[in-house]
């Protein structure tokens, strides 16, 4: 596999970012700064910058409630992300849709979702119009082990793989439903295996390996903008921090997070890059300070801004 | 001028708008060939071909939920229910999904979607087939909610609603489907919430909605006959609703009865009647009443059918009760 | 396979009833002394008519818009369910349901239902029940090819596999929903490919060989009544009328219908029972004379009963 | 009296029927050993064990069905949905299966179901998780709604309604929880149907429902020292809707004032102001108003949320508009 130099250090950059962001977001809502519910991503990052590596500006993805990872491996803007984590008027949302909403039409970004399962029919309905237009564009779907025995799944894939539609659905493993473990809300050891209910192509992937990750999604991004149409493909990962903020995580064993720690998706990349030559360790490090830099602006961006004007609380309900 | 029944009226505003904007298709279940479980579609897929006349499995969710996809990303789906009884299966999409991407989105998006369904009953398609359940939608913010009486009616503002930008209910009342009335062949636009007073009057003003407009002229004719001038106003559009046209009337009346045909708790007159007794109530001699269905799922035996649906005859009773106040 | 006499003969009379009371209720539709929409089961008897031989009493179904042969086949008392199609005061449920809301209770007959898919989950709290109890009860959920694709459909067979519920969910495959082909419907060319995604067993039989539908289900009901858990059961059948009466059917072609109807399974297993030396042909013509007589009395019963009296219209809605 | 906050009580109210009765059992999404999203259940998985606390895969329409047909074949299942905000993805099996069971059937089954669901705004849950919709149950025959204001009527409204041989809707506001209140330790009932006047007053009738009802009462004290005595009334119960009491309450006062967190447009307050604009018209000496969340989805940003929700200052400015009347 020959992968450009600057697409594997943009990998790295973009999984550092996605980390720092988080553990940021962390602590601003411990400090009370931040609001509402959020999950964090922290631990999944190979998954979104893989499958999104593959990715061009004009394709769209559809997200979930745990968002921020897909979002800014999409090109998300920090700044206006912090500021709508802040319920700033300057964020992406004008404050009025925060954490599970943060959407970005014009890069494809069809938004975060509260409703577990949301995402599935929306993001086949972008699948619809690329077909439709007759381009070439992609849709992803990300979702959870949890989301995969919503009734919405089901009605989703169907219609994708009968009408042989560009959808991609990423399942991310991450073994917990909130406190439901994987192995008990489904029969099925991988979410994959739903693939055969549909006839496509069912594929399992170490979702902590952000190469094996570009390579299965770049495959399944290809069949589906050569009209192949499209595939499940489920990338197995964990997340180290609770279900939102402030999850005790009594539901899990500490062993297993200890064990899941030692397969952090970042080091071992980094690790991979400096077997290359590609990375060594003061680069790395300039990186990661280099983003810090810009999520302490984008910090900044945020708390300087404005509040929302209690008069905009009623504009954006309709479109003129 | 030409007359045509609603449901050829529907069948042709979908056709003058799929012709003029490529980007308009049509998707349910049995669209296509079938022509709709009522044939609203009808001739459609022969025009249109089945990549804009989209038939689809059984699966509502993804119905809705693909159109509101398609449309955020440009197109401009016209979608199917094949009853309103079924938003069930698809009430999700429509009201956390569809309905509130615009807003919750800070404005950055555009969701034009139209969603027709049949509503009401008549056929005896008992309980699960034969609902009225606008009220759900018009306290959704984001949605329109659309409610046509008549074929001229309903062509226009169906033209409207496909090119509005928003998502809009577009409610048929099955049994209007056979009515006939002046529609004008060329395209044309009603704008969405006016009112439209169907018969002027003076003692009183009866405002109903969909198959009970009908029910509100009759009872209206009849009355005329007793000497009551009963004024009917067809809000057309319950979301957004024109208060100044319902407002403007019972300035002139002082009275008012809602017709329709949904149960009346927590129904669309509760609406209508809060409005008035918030901001007409110095005009009102009389207490508002509402003529609707009892509170029961809808019967199947045509004779209990029959005593669901509100008559002309209730609704005379009701407005000479109230002209007794 | 050894079937006792009894029970073979209660199949050949039970499919003819099903047969004989439709084709009774076509002739009232058409007349107008039935109402609403009817969806009638012509050509598919074979299928209630062997999985409900395994039933008992005490077992439980979920029935569908296409209802009568299931209701039938659980012990359905034809009075009470040509009455209810008449309207009358003294059918199964006072008037109030019609054909697609037939049900009774106390022979677990948990409802004919007008939302497709509807009964999917209602079966597995039956079979919840069941098992809660301790009791070796099964409840059996018969559902379309169409219905397959509803989200119902995924979310009852998760839950019923990972709670190992004794439910049988058997599809009655015949080929369309409506004017929808199955083919175009699902990307799988057999419904029963779909219990993958739960890993439980996924079985096809022909749906016109009540014989081989008797077996199969057995099979499965077993399972369920020894703490297995769940099966689909896939039969693959065919309707003869329309979808509802009234329907011209102009989206399937004529030769497949003169197809499948060389495959009508109450010939086919008159004929078997003849060769089995059960049953004579004036055997045959004198169980049909009598069913015929039955359903007399059904129409007979139906037509004197009483309309509902108005008052009757809010009885009902809630129990004390 | 003992003091305990809303949510102990339900969890009492829980564990006490289920010790009472082994039919009784819990359901929905980390309802176990996570104790439910906000600790209801917390608890009681140690005590009742996984058969009884039945933890379910994130599949509403499948918690909500399943619980339809153990209800009709002999349990009484209570299931949780995490937020009232999901029923979008439920709705069928809520109101054209467990709803209309019952009558389709012709009475011959018996559907007891406690559904219950957190609503409401308050911690910048935004859009999807901050709902208040208990209008669309209220139209719905055959259910019933419960809404409570206060721990003791929680518990036993709670305990009543597990007992109830309907399907019951019992929403819980999420802001309620932390509440505290006197609550017997002993099992107790109150009866669904019965409104309960939380202050007694003489110049204006506030109607308030959850979370309103507390800031009702305050409205209500600091209206007091301006000489403005308000009664307020807690309906409790949505549906059945106890008419009596709030129209009793009208005479004595002449003015209604309505105050509810859902948005206005045909929500729960449009049913009771058109239940008093049709019943209790001729005591009526004022418009009636409505001080309700304004016609948007719910805002993320806290000071956007916080103009959502009716504040103390715009229920007393309400009232005081009408006094003026
Ligand atoms: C329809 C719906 N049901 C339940 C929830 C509550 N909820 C939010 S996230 C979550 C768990 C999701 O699990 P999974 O899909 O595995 O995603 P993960 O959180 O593990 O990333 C639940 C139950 C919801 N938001 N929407
Ligand atoms: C939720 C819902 N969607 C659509 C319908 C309309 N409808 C009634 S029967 C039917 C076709 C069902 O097909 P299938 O499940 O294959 O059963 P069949 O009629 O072939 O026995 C449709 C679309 C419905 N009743 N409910
Ligand atoms: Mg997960
Ligand atoms: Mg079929």
């Amino acid at each position: 596999m020959a992968i450009e130099k600057e697409k594997l250090l943009w990998m790295f950059r973009n999984m550092v970012t996605i980390r720092l962001f988080e553990e940021r977001v962390a602590e601003y809502f411990a400090a009370g700064k931040i609001y509402g519910f959020v999950h964090l991503y922290v631990g999944e990052e190979a998954t979104a910058t893989g499958v999104c590596a593959n990715l061009r500006k004009d394709d769209y993805i559809t997200s979930t409630h745990r968002g921020h990872g897909h979002l800014i491996s999409k090109g998300g803007d920090l700044k206006l992300m912090m500021a709508e984590l802040f319920g700033r008027k300057t964020g992406y949302c004008k404050g009025k849709g925060g954490s599970m909403h943060i959407a970005d039409v014009e890069l494809g970004i069809l938004g975060a979702n509260g409703i577990v399962g949301g995402g599935f029919p929306i993001a086949t309905g972008a699948g619809l119009t690329a077909k439709y237009n007759g381009t070439d564009q992609v849709a992803v779907c990300f979702f959870g082990d949890g989301a995969s025995n919503q009734g919405t799944f089901h009605e989703a894939l169907n219609l994708a793989s009968i009408w042989k539609l560009p959808v991609v659905f990423v399942n991310e493993n991450n073994m917990y439903g909130i406190s439901m473990s994987q192995k008990k809300s489904m029969n099925v050891p991988d979410v994959a295996a739903r693939a055969a209910a549909y006839n496509v192509p069912g594929v399992v992937v170490d979702g902590n390996d952000v190469l094996a990750v570009y390579e299965a999604a770049g495959e399944a991004i290809k069949r589906a903008r050569s009209g192949e149409g499209p595939t499940l493909l489920e990338c197995k990962t964990y997340r180290y921090r609770g279900h939102f903020e402030g999850d005790p995580t009594v539901y899990r064993p500490k062993e297993e997070v200890e064990e899941w720690k030692k397969k952090d998706p970042i080091p071992r990349f980094e690790n991979e890059l400096a077997k290359m030559g590609i990375l060594a360790p003061d680069q790395a490090q300039a990186i990661k300070a280099e983003i810090s830099k810009l999520i302490d602006e984008a910090v900044k961006f945020a708390e300087e801004s404005p509040w929302p004007s209690l008069e905009e609380i009623t504009e954006d309900v309709y479109a003129v | 001028m030409r007359k045509l029944t609603m449901l050829k009226a529907i069948n042709e505003a979908l056709r003058q708008e799929m012709r003029r904007d490529p980007k308009v298709y049509v998707a349910g279940e049995d669209v296509g060939i079938f022509g709709g479980c009522f044939g609203v579609t009808a001739g459609l897929i022969e025009e249109f071909g089945p990549d804009r006349v989209r038939d689809t499995p059984i699966t509502e969710s993804a119905i809705v939920g693909s159109s509101v996809g398609a449309a955020a990303t440009g197109l401009r789906p016209v979608a199917e229910l094949m009853f309103i009884d079924f938003i069930g299966v698809a009430m999700d999409q429509i009201f956390n999904q569809a309905a509130k991407m615009r807003y919750m989105f800070g404005g950055k998006a555009k969701v034009p979607l139209v969603l027709r369904m049949p509503c009401g009953a008549g056929g005896s398609a008992a309980a699960q087939h034969s609902q009225c359940l606008e009220a759900w939608l018009m306290h959704v913010p984001g949605l329109k909610v659309v409610a046509p009486s008549m074929p001229y009616d309903a062509k226009g503002l169906l033209i409207s609603s496909i090119r509005d930008n928003n998502p809009v209910i577009f409610i048929e009342h099955k049994f209007l489907y056979g009515v006939e009335g002046e529609v004008p062949e060329e395209s044309y636009t009603i704008p969405l919430g006016k009112a439209d007073v169907k018969k002027e009057g003076k003692d009183v003003t009866i405002i109903a909605t969909m198959a009970m407009v009908h029910r509100a002229l009759e009872a209206a004719a009849d009355m005329e006959k007793d000497g009551i001038s009963a004024e009917v106003v067809d809000p057309r559009t319950l979301q957004p609703l024109d208060n100044e046209t319902i407002v403007n009337s019972i300035k002139k009346t002082h009275r008012a009865v809602i017709v329709h045909e949904a149960v009346k708790f927590a129904g669309p007159g509760a609406e209508i009647a809060a409005m008035i007794a918030e901001e007409a109530f110095d005009y009102l001699d009389a207490p508002i009443k509402r003529v609707t269905a009892p509170f029961t799922p809808v019967p199947f035996s045509p004779p209990l059918e029959k005593e669901f649906i509100p008559s002309k005859e209730k609704i005379a009773s009701a407005v000479k009760a109230l002209l007794q106040e």
